[in-house]
């Protein structure tokens, strides 16, 4: 199961926890799991049929794409952090900046 | 209001332009004669973009009616590179990556070359002096100004 | 003079890592480069727009008739003629709210915003008659109260700038101040606890200015709306793609019907991703049925474009006497400017990432004021919050009594450590370039006078991948062509071929790179996010492999052998089983149409393993204590490269970076009056440095090579802005004993610092 | 720019003529670097421009022991500063013209016209001020001279009746032990206004111990250069060896009338007051010591 780190400002939706197991083969299950769990989860993190475009998300130290086929391993780490961008508007290139490794 | 019947010399040739009395210099070479490579970055005279050689002194074309340029004598960006080749300046700019945009590189170009007219054999600080009524926000000057040292030095060996 | 460090063995590129000369650096010192105000079109109109004098004011009515009646107008537009966006925001999402906010801001509405939002725009024969068409527009303003800085627009009963603003509840269901557009945290360990047991604790306040990109060519645009609907448009921006993606999204047409064309473009450092002007023009040259071009003039491009925030951040900080830091807990808050988006996201993440920090709480508020919207200026959001977290850290060092590299290098981070955003670090040279600056002869050298100071920071930025593309063409004289989409803002043509090179075995002059339009090659995404040359570059790599792969075969096939019996080295393509059958890549590019026709390669990539990087700097300065003036005396300026691809321009952004750094310490500001005005908007007063007030600036090339690029680069171009503020304000601590908390210092500042410690 | 009418007249009276016909419409174009900006924002409405550059008499250079250094209106600042004589003779003024704007505002911009402009923070009037030049003017009723304390009457304003033009700039030639100094303060180290500019000339006896006669004047302090009679009058028959260059300073600070803008404070201007008409004195009167 792939270790899903919950941002700070979600925690409530999770009591405070902040680390979470969750299986899923891709980001979008991952996200459907989280939401089953935790309701309201879905609501913050996705916007139409994509990841919202405030939302970096990272597997492994990657960012990947907004696109919710993204693959998860098994031994996956997954973080949500805020993207770079400057007020972009849908399918607008905003600047996304790759915030680790 | 009726346009003004300019003759003037331009990068060696005589020329004979119709201009309006309120188009600048730097308009008229860029609109009127399609000589583009002076640059308007400010148009008040603080960039330096637009800097153009007038009866032997660097100006601020944006700064001079076109109707002024009756009989001067006039060297611009175009008039640098000779047939046989670059200007050593403008080999030493590329020589030094002395440019990123290169928006401000022709105004510099001419600028360094009116220091190297009046002193062929400048100082760093002679040399920041002179340019800097030329704006580049790429380099840092850094790249810029070794390029003008280097210039002189080759100069003066060709010489 | 600039030195390279490498960090690890030296590989045995032949193309990689020299230097030659820039492809199209011919045209750009003989005047003939064309950038964006350089087109003209037959019929051509010339454009004006008029502005909002007003910070805050509601358009009661826009009358346009007189100014449409005189002769040589050609076409009058204004907010009512952009198409409507979807109203319904909240239930559209997100998306659908920032498209309001970008058709908005290029155009009002209902309401300005800031001063210099665009409300009317005209098309004339002339532009004298379409300025003299602009003050014929007679608009009745409502002003309204404007809120210009973060903490008033905070205040409870603040007015608010949007009547409905999306906001999101910041924790549970509490709802953020007022003109609050987005709010982030970062919460690790316990910092309540690390503080209690810290020996040292220092809390600080810090504020910086709105400041410009400074980019020398004014924004400009030429577009054509022929009769068959499609529209061209020429422009100097730092990315075409998003410029036909986002004039389709705001005038809701078809991606296909754009073509956009790139010209050279003078300058970015993040102004030119986003720009208001194209679906303006485009409007424009429908109406009047011929090409319009518009060009900013300087003031427009101050206060109609979007500059970088000005902030407000509160800082404190914890540490051990052995120097460990123990704990940060940060509040930042940054202009927006009239519409959602400042980076204070980035400077939250960023501000403390060269560290191992266990226990943080990092808070950002991204707060709406009338002022023009906020863009990204080189690592956006990030220089700010660097100048206050290493002002702090020097602090902190300080009060320790140990050395400020020291004390950086005990707390630095390394592969593996976290973020406060719970992320980790992969292969990074923090600790390396913190090593380049402690080593370098300038760091052990004295200063030499009372008023001296010397100061040193670092600085952390993540870089982008995001997406390229590229053609590679083999020509039958051994030439290559390489189409690339990948706008050149500071030779990166160059940076690019020399990867196509490496690979094909043959010199960069060999390589031909053109910047292509959007109907001529793959989609690339802009130039941004230090992302050219590394992803860029990579595409041209991917290409010259696909390249390469078919050379190969054809090279069996002349040699009358199987593919996997030839080898290519240097150049030349040979035989395994017979010596003797060898081609260069000339002879066998003379071949090619004999064996098979014309050889090209594509690639598009997104590339993952992007390399962070690190910025640190050894700044040296001299202050006059009876005015106030800060002079730089002396930059060294280290940075993790990974692997220079071409080291001039490698040095050359670096020296860039802590120019564009030092013009921001010390002088660089919007200055606004009471009703949202701006002050200085030019050259004269809003002062960047000029020759005569830097000096050489050392750069130090640290070779960690990233393992996510083929040959380990890094992006290079925005990081060494970052510590720059910060080393600037630590060395003029130094040399006057007052810790300056607000940008920049300026010699009036410096002054009022001076007075206020002498008292 | 709006539009206008452009005329080169080549003779005095034709000039003076046609800037008479042009009235409040008309304006003298010498190096063009304030009027064309100004023109361009629409600061400055412009129906009629003269370009006076044609005219023998506003591009002389003359100096003699006699009648001192006469300037056209039209000379640009590189001939002033690359004219030898000058020089030598007026290192106060060499001051003045080696800053105004970089070196391709330089080849334009002339003295005539910063004084014409009538801008507080004029680096050029500062040093005619305190040299004693006096302005040279035709019009249509014949020909006056103005002191140059006396030009500038409000910012942007001068003493120029309608129809009459600058034509020259006379400055007296030097007494002997005299020296002279004009220094401004600017955040940048060129290519800046003036946040404050401190003119200052002395005379010194023949012993070079005390001091005869001193001027000082100051930009951007008041709405216009501000000639601080009281500050030269306080250093007159003080050995150079006093505190007398202390008093004058505190002179200078209460005749200036400085105001908080962009440029600065009206706080730290007076400071900067203080500053540098020390600075500037001491500099003068070490060039009245080489002399």
């Amino acid at each position: 199961m792939a270790t899903v780190y919950i941002p700070t400002l979600l925690r409530h939706l999770t009591d405070g926890i902040d680390q979470i197991q969750i299986s899923g083969q891709n980001i979008g299950q991952v996200i459907d799991g989280l939401d089953s769990r935790y309701p309201g989860f879905k609501k913050r993190l996705i916007d139409g049929d994509e990841i919202h475009a405030e939302i970096a998300v990272i597997i492994d130290q990657e960012v990947v794409d907004r696109d919710l086929l993204e693959v998860v391993h098994q031994d996956s780490d997954v973080h949500f952090v805020p993207s770079v961008s400057g007020g972009s508007a849908k399918n607008q290139e905003s600047f996304r900046v790759n915030p680790l490794t | 209001m009726a346009k003004l019947h300019v003759e003037t010399t331009i990068n060696g040739e005589s020329t004979e332009i119709l201009v309006d009395p309120q188009q600048s210099l730097l308009e008229t070479l860029r609109d009127g004669l399609m000589l583009t490579g002076a640059k308007e970055g400010c148009n008040d005279g603080n960039c330096g973009a637009c800097t153009v050689i007038m009866d032997g002194r660097t100006v601020n074309s944006c700064l001079v009616l076109g109707a002024e340029a009756q009989d001067a004598d006039i060297t611009t960006i175009e008039g640098l590179a000779t047939p046989r080749g670059l200007h050593p300046l403008q080999q030493a700019f590329l020589e030094n990556a002395a440019l990123q945009c290169g928006i401000c590189t022709p105004g510099f170009l001419i600028s360094s070359k009116s220091l190297l007219d009046s002193n062929p054999n400048p100082s760093e600080e002679e040399v920041r002096f002179w340019l800097a009524g030329n704006l580049c926000r790429c380099t840092g000057y850094d790249k810029i100004v070794r390029a003008v040292l280097d210039a002189a030095k080759e100069m003066k060996a060709g010489n | 003079m600039a030195t390279t460090t490498t960090v690890e063995q030296k590989t045995t590129e032949k193309v990689i890592g020299t230097r030659p000369i820039r492809h199209d650096g011919v045209d750009k010192v003989t005047g003939r480069a064309i950038y964006g105000a350089d087109i003209n079109l037959p019929k051509m109109l010339h454009v004006k727009i008029l502005r909002s004098p007003h910070a805050h004011a509601r358009i009661v009515s826009i009358d346009t008739k007189q100014a449409l009646d005189i002769p040589g107008v050609k076409a009058v537009i204004t907010g009512e003629d952009l198409p409507e966006p979807p109203s319904q925001m909240q239930n559209l999402g997100e998306g659908a709210a920032n498209l309001r906010f970008l058709s908005d801001n290029a155009m009002a509405r209902t309401k300005a915003l800031y001063k210099g939002h665009a409300v009317a725009a005209v098309a004339a024969t002339e532009l004298y008659i379409a300025e003299e068409a602009l003050s014929a527009i007679k608009v009745t303003w409502e002003i309204l109260p404007a809120v210009l800085d973060t903490e008033s627009a905070m205040a409870e009963g603040a007015p608010l700038v949007h009547d409905d603003l999306p906001q999101r509840p910041m924790e549970g269901d509490q709802a953020p101040p007022p003109n609050v557009a987005r709010y982030f945290r970062f919460n690790i360990g316990d910092t309540q606890q690390a503080f209690e047991e810290s020996d040292t604790v220092v809390e600080r306040e810090f504020r910086t200015q709105m400041v410009h990109q400074g980019y020398i060519e004014p924004q400009t645009a030429t577009a054509l709306w022929k009769e068959d609907e499609s529209l061209t448009i020429w422009c100097s921006s730092q990315g075409h793609f998003n410029v036909r993606d986002q004039t389709s999204n705001i005038l809701q047409i078809p991606v296909s019907s754009i073509k956009v064309i790139p010209l050279e473009i003078g300058g970015g450092f993040g102004g030119k991703i986003g720009s208001t002007i194209y679906p303006v023009i485009s409007l424009l040259s429908k109406k009047a049925g011929v090409p319009v071009k518009y060009s900013m003039t300087r003031a427009e491009v101050f206060e109609g474009t979007g500059p970088g925030s000005g902030t407000h951040m509160r800082v404190k900080i914890g540490a051990m006497k052995t120097g460990k830091i123990t704990a940060v807990d940060v509040s930042l808050s940054y202009e927006a400017g009239a519409y959602p988006g400042s980076s204070v996201a980035s400077g939250c993440q960023n501000m403390f990432s060269p560290y191992v920090i266990e226990n943080a709480f990092i808070e950002g508020f991204d707060v709406i004021v009338n002022k023009p919207k906020t863009a990204a200026y080189r690592a956006p959001g990030t220089p700010q919050a660097a100048y206050a977290g290493e002002s702090i850290i020097d602090e902190v060092a300080e009060s320790i009594g140990m050395d400020p590299i020291d004390f950086r290098l005990l707390n630095v981070a390394e592969e593996d450590d976290s973020r406060v955003d719970g992320t980790k670090h992969r292969v990074i040279g923090a600790k390396e370039t913190l090593e380049a600056i402690k080593n370098h002869p300038h760091y052990k050298s004295p200063l030499n006078g009372p008023n001296q100071g010397r100061g040193v920071a670092i600085g952390y930025w993540g870089n982008a991948g995001m997406t390229s593309s590229c053609s590679l063409i083999v020509n039958g004289d051994g030439t290559v062509n390489l189409v690339e989409g990948s706008v050149d803002i500071g030779g990166t043509r160059t940076a690019i071929a020399m990867h196509a090179a490496e690979v094909l075995g043959i010199p960069a002059e060999d390589i031909h790179p053109v910047v292509a339009d959007t109907e001529s090659v793959g989609m690339t995404s802009i130039t941004a996010g230090s992302r050219t040359a590394f992803a860029s570059g990579w595409a041209a790599y991917e290409a010259a492999q696909g390249v390469l792969k078919e050379l190969i075969e054809r090279a069996a096939t002349v040699f009358e052998t199987t593919p996997d019996q030839v080898v290519h080295e240097d150049g030349t393509f040979r035989s395994v089983s017979d010596n003797d059958k060898k081609l260069t890549f000339k002879e066998l590019a003379g071949r090619l149409q004999r064996v098979g026709g014309p050889v090209i390669g594509q690639a598009t990539i997104t590339p993952r393993g992007v390399g962070t990087a690190f910025g640190a700097d050894i700044v040296d300065v001299e202050v006059d204590p009876e005015t106030g003036k800060v002079q730089v005396l002396r930059v060294t300026a280290a940075q993790d490269v990974g692997r220079a691809i071409h080291p001039s321009y490698v040095e050359g952004q670096i020296q860039g970076g802590v120019a564009q750094g030092i013009g921001w310490a010390l002088n660089e500001e919007y200055v606004f009056n009471d009703e949202g005005v701006m002050q200085n908007p030019g050259f004269l007063d809003y002062r960047m440095p000029t020759s005569l007030d830097l000096p050489m600036i050392e750069a130090v090339l640290v070779e960690k090579r990233n393992p996510g690029h083929p040959y380990g680069a890094r992006g290079v171009g925005e990081v060494p802005i970052v510590p720059v503020m910060a080393s600037v304000a630590n060395a003029v601590y130094r040399a006057t004993g007052v810790r300056y908390q607000a940008l920049p210092m300026s010699p009036g500042n410096i002054i009022a610092g001076l007075t206020q410690k002498d008292h | 720019m709006k539009p206008f009418e452009y005329v080169k007249p080549n003779t005095l009276a034709e000039a003076i003529s046609a800037l008479d016909a042009g009235g409040e419409d008309a304006r003298a174009l010498s190096g063009g670097t304030d009027l064309i900006v100004q023109m361009r924002a629409g600061r400055n409405v412009v129906g009629n421009v003269i370009d006076v550059k044609g005219v023998t008499e506003t591009n002389v250079i003359s100096h003699s022991k006699k009648d001192g250094l006469t300037i056209g209106s039209s000379v640009p600042c590189y001939r002033i500063y690359n004219d030898e004589g000058i020089k030598k003779t007026y290192a106060g003024l060499v001051d003045s013209v080696s800053i105004i704007g970089g070196t391709g505002i330089q080849g334009r911009a002339s003295l005539g016209g910063n004084l014409c402009n009538a801008a507080p923070s004029g680096d050029g009037i500062q040093s005619l001020i305190i040299l004693g030049a006096v302005a040279n003017v035709e019009g249509p009723n014949g020909a006056r001279q103005i002191a140059t304390e006396d030009f500038c009457t409000a910012p942007g304003q001068n003493a120029l009746n309608p129809g009459e033009l600058l034509v020259s700039l006379s400055v007296p030639e030097p007494e002997s032990n005299a020296g002279a100094h004009y220094l401004r303060f600017i955040p940048r180290n060129e290519m800046d206004i003036a946040v404050v500019g401190v003119g200052a000339s002395v005379v010194l006896d023949a012993e070079k111990k005390s001091i005869v006669s001193a001027r000082i004047s100051l930009a951007s302090v008041a709405p216009t250069p501000l000639f601080v009679e009281a500050a030269g009058d306080a250093l007159k028959g003080t050995e150079i060896a006093s505190d007398s260059v202390e008093k004058a300073a505190i002179f200078a600070q209460e005749a200036a009338r400085p105001i908080d803008d962009m440029r600065g404070t009206a706080d730290y201007r007076l400071h900067l007051v203080g500053v540098l008409t020390k600075r500037a004195l001491k500099v003068a009167i070490e060039r009245a010591e080489n002399q």
